[in-house]
């Protein structure tokens, strides 16, 4: 029988490894897996390359793994917002890299990581600062750039119910990268709110069929990244 | 030229106010973050516009109740929304699909500087300890059929925000159509800035004055769109 | 207020033009929009070139449209199957053009038109016939074919269940190719078999939101490709 | 050489249940048209295996009892099919961003020609007046990790199917990893055919005779996966 569940969030990412690329889902707070990036503190790995929209906010979560020294680069369109300050001091002192890439240009290089296409063109950037070191080329009276696959060796999301094969739902814009994520990641690793029996979610509502998905934890309760912040926890 | 907080000129709102009266019954609208998000509560009654966040939503309505909010249902500036009748959420890929592929029919965006070219700059002053951060627009400006902008006249200095070249890193070139400013409606044209309507209490040479490059008089059809 | 939908079939496609390129949903009959097909032999538009997976069967709906000499070029995967003789004898007397697409290629390719990316690599068909004429490239240590997004003016498709916005869900398979052709055509035309008020669709589950919708036409009870096969219907 | 329907040999059911013997617990599995589709109803019990249709259905149940059908829940195939509890429906892009991607392990297909470096030929025979139809077969070996072949050893007039080199339109090269004959189990290796297992009274002179290409004769490893 395939089941993909695990007992708790240590053991869902015991996995991670020195070097990995990881995919970690959320658009700020929205969607962001905040009990599997604690445990991925709590394990260790270092020397990460983490893809996010932003870089976290406060010393929880996506901002806490920064904090704590394993990132080596993170990739992402918008790395500053309200409480992020982990991540700019870093980055000022030479001490991250960052791969600055517009919003759209990466949810669809994930999605092509996903869908084994290895690159394509794309009207976004180009006349910009960002179009530097891009391949141009014209189609029709327009110019585009080309733009590579991305894919990670694990990606960390969030969603809101789950069952054993993997198949996954999302709670409103939560859903974000997570989709794109989960396609594109050798492993892709869940926090979910509820798990069902096959057949709790319905198949015309699934939103990531189970093959995109290996390991599910239970969390029923997950905190919120805001909420963390006001009360001012620092993780860990 | 110093710029003492001029009592002409246009509020926030009712600069928000002034692009929402431009927005075309049945429009799929995104707003960018800043003014442009206030222009939704000026549509007029009758007016139906679907509001697009590229953070996954189509059918974004007012900010929610307070307490009734959904951490997890936020707008693109990371702020609570809701989700009206007829809404539907997708995933970040699907909803660049329709921003790149052209089906938004118009957004309005805030700015640093609009040249007469119609480029704008609105991601970055290239300060260089600045945080780079790009966000969507880029996306936007590359895929959504009209972009408008709403944008204070000059910076807080006085310096014009309307300029013959942007000093700044572009976010695209020769993508924006209409500019909402404290002082005036303008249009880009092949022939540069155009003027479209003045606010009350300044004329043209006021805002040539603060422009950073030459402005056409009002011409014969003021309230033309973009 | 936004009211997307038409009284009949006919109001629907009253503006398909002679020469159109006409995206047709429909994995065999699984979704393939027999009413708005009909009406569109009664508009009388020509020359058209249709994309569908396949090339109808029978004398009714796609085999219908393509018998009363309608369509000058086919781009499908497979354009035979089970009682498909038309599209075979047409083809054979040179009346009718075909563009083979391999079914992920042509699938990727309207999803890419639809998603404003005018062109991917894909490693589908590298090695075979049909990589002839395409541009090669490597990535890594692998070959790929360049390939362009694809575009319609029309797309004629079918939905179980409508709102007037034009969100919509499927039934089971006949989803198929209809979500990216709506996403690739200048104006989408929708047969569904139900439709509700705005809010009647829960929008976790809107597989087609709104906006990649211009009409809606309600077909409550649409019939079904092979019982007018069987029944040896032959229209019009 | 002739072959009159020689009394050796397996079935196309033993074919498919032999097949499905080598399909390991908890695999998503895609079953070609044909012999192929025969497979799922002899995965073992205690095997759960996933079934992808690439028309947009993962979880794909047998077909549904009489006058239960849905014309609009098929397979690949186009015949009705069921979904299992734990399915998902999703449209074709989707679909095919699994194959594509390399999210699906196995494949079992049909073929016409393959060859000992593992080209296939399944989609055309390249007569002159025959209509070209390709449907996802080119995608599905582009794209699925492991590709196995289902195919009587001979065509009907005694020709071997198993090849140097294949004279028809390839389906893509060097893709094939194992092939299960009515003869044989043969695994595509560098070195060309490896025979893996004779099926019951056949001996490999027998199949050899029948074959276009060298087979190695069985090694230390006879029942191995490819």
């Amino acid at each position: 029988m395939i089941d993909k569940t695990h007992p708790d969030a240590a053991s869902a990412v015991a996995d991670v490894f020195d070097g990995a690329t990881v995919l970690i889902g959320g658009f700020g707070e929205a969607g962001s897996p905040v009990e599997l990036i604690h445990a991925l503190i709590d394990q260790g790995a270092k020397d990460l390359t983490v893809v996010n929209n932003n870089t976290g906010s406060g010393e929880v979560g996506l901002a806490a793994l920064i904090k704590a020294g394993r990132v080596a680069k993170m990739v992402c369109s918008y790395p500053r917002t309200a409480n992020s300050t982990v991540f700019p001091e870093l980055y000022r002192s030479g001490k991250i890299e960052l791969e600055l890439v517009p919003q759209g240009t990466l949810a669809e290089r994930i999605r092509a990581g996903g869908a084994g296409i290895p690159a394509f063109y794309t009207p976004t950037s180009v006349g910009t600062p960002l179009e530097v070191g891009k391949e141009k080329r014209s189609f029709g009276d327009r110019d585009y750039v080309l733009e590579y696959g991305l894919t990670g060796d694990f990606a960390l999301i969030k969603a809101k119910t789950a069952d054993r094969l993997g198949n996954l739902v999302y709670n409103k814009t939560a859903r974000n990268f997570s989709p794109v994520m989960a396609m594109a990641a050798a492993t892709t690793i869940v926090q979910a709110g509820a798990l069902v029996t096959p057949g709790g979610l319905d198949p015309e509502a699934v939103v990531t069929p189970g093959i995109f998905v290996d390991s599910v934890v239970l969390v029923p309760d997950p905190e919120h990244e805001s909420v963390l912040v006001e009360r001012g926890v620092s993780y860990p | 030229m110093t710029n003492s907080s001029p009592a002409v000129g246009l509020t926030r709102d009712e600069m928000a106010q002034r692009a929402a009266l431009d927005i075309p019954d049945g429009s799929y609208v995104n707003l960018g973050i800043g003014i442009p998000e206030l222009v939704a509560a000026y549509v007029p009654e009758g007016t139906e516009v679907i509001y697009h966040t590229e953070n996954g939503l189509l059918g974004m309505g007012p900010s929610p109740q307070p307490g009734l909010g959904d951490p997890e249902l936020i707008n693109a500036g990371k702020r609570q929304v809701t989700a009206l009748d007829g809404a539907a959420f997708f995933h970040h890929a699907d909803s660049f699909a329709m921003i790149r592929g052209g089906h938004i029919d118009l957004c309005v965006l805030g700015a640093l500087q609009v040249s007469e070219s119609g480029d704008l700059a609105n991601w970055s002053t290239g300060a260089p300890d600045a945080i780079p951060a790009v966000g969507g627009a880029m996306d936007l400006v590359a895929g959504v059929r009209s972009i408008r902008v709403i944008t204070q006249h000059t910076t807080r200095s006085g310096e014009p925000k309307l300029v013959k070249s942007c000093s700044y890193p572009l976010t695209g070139p020769a993508v924006v159509g209409r500019i909402y400013t404290d002082l005036a409606v303008i249009d880009v044209t092949s022939d540069g800035f155009q003027l479209v309507e003045l606010a009350a209490g300044v004329d043209l040479a006021y805002v040539q004055e603060r422009t950073g490059a030459d402005l056409k008089p009002i011409a014969i059809h003021p309230h033309g769109g973009d």
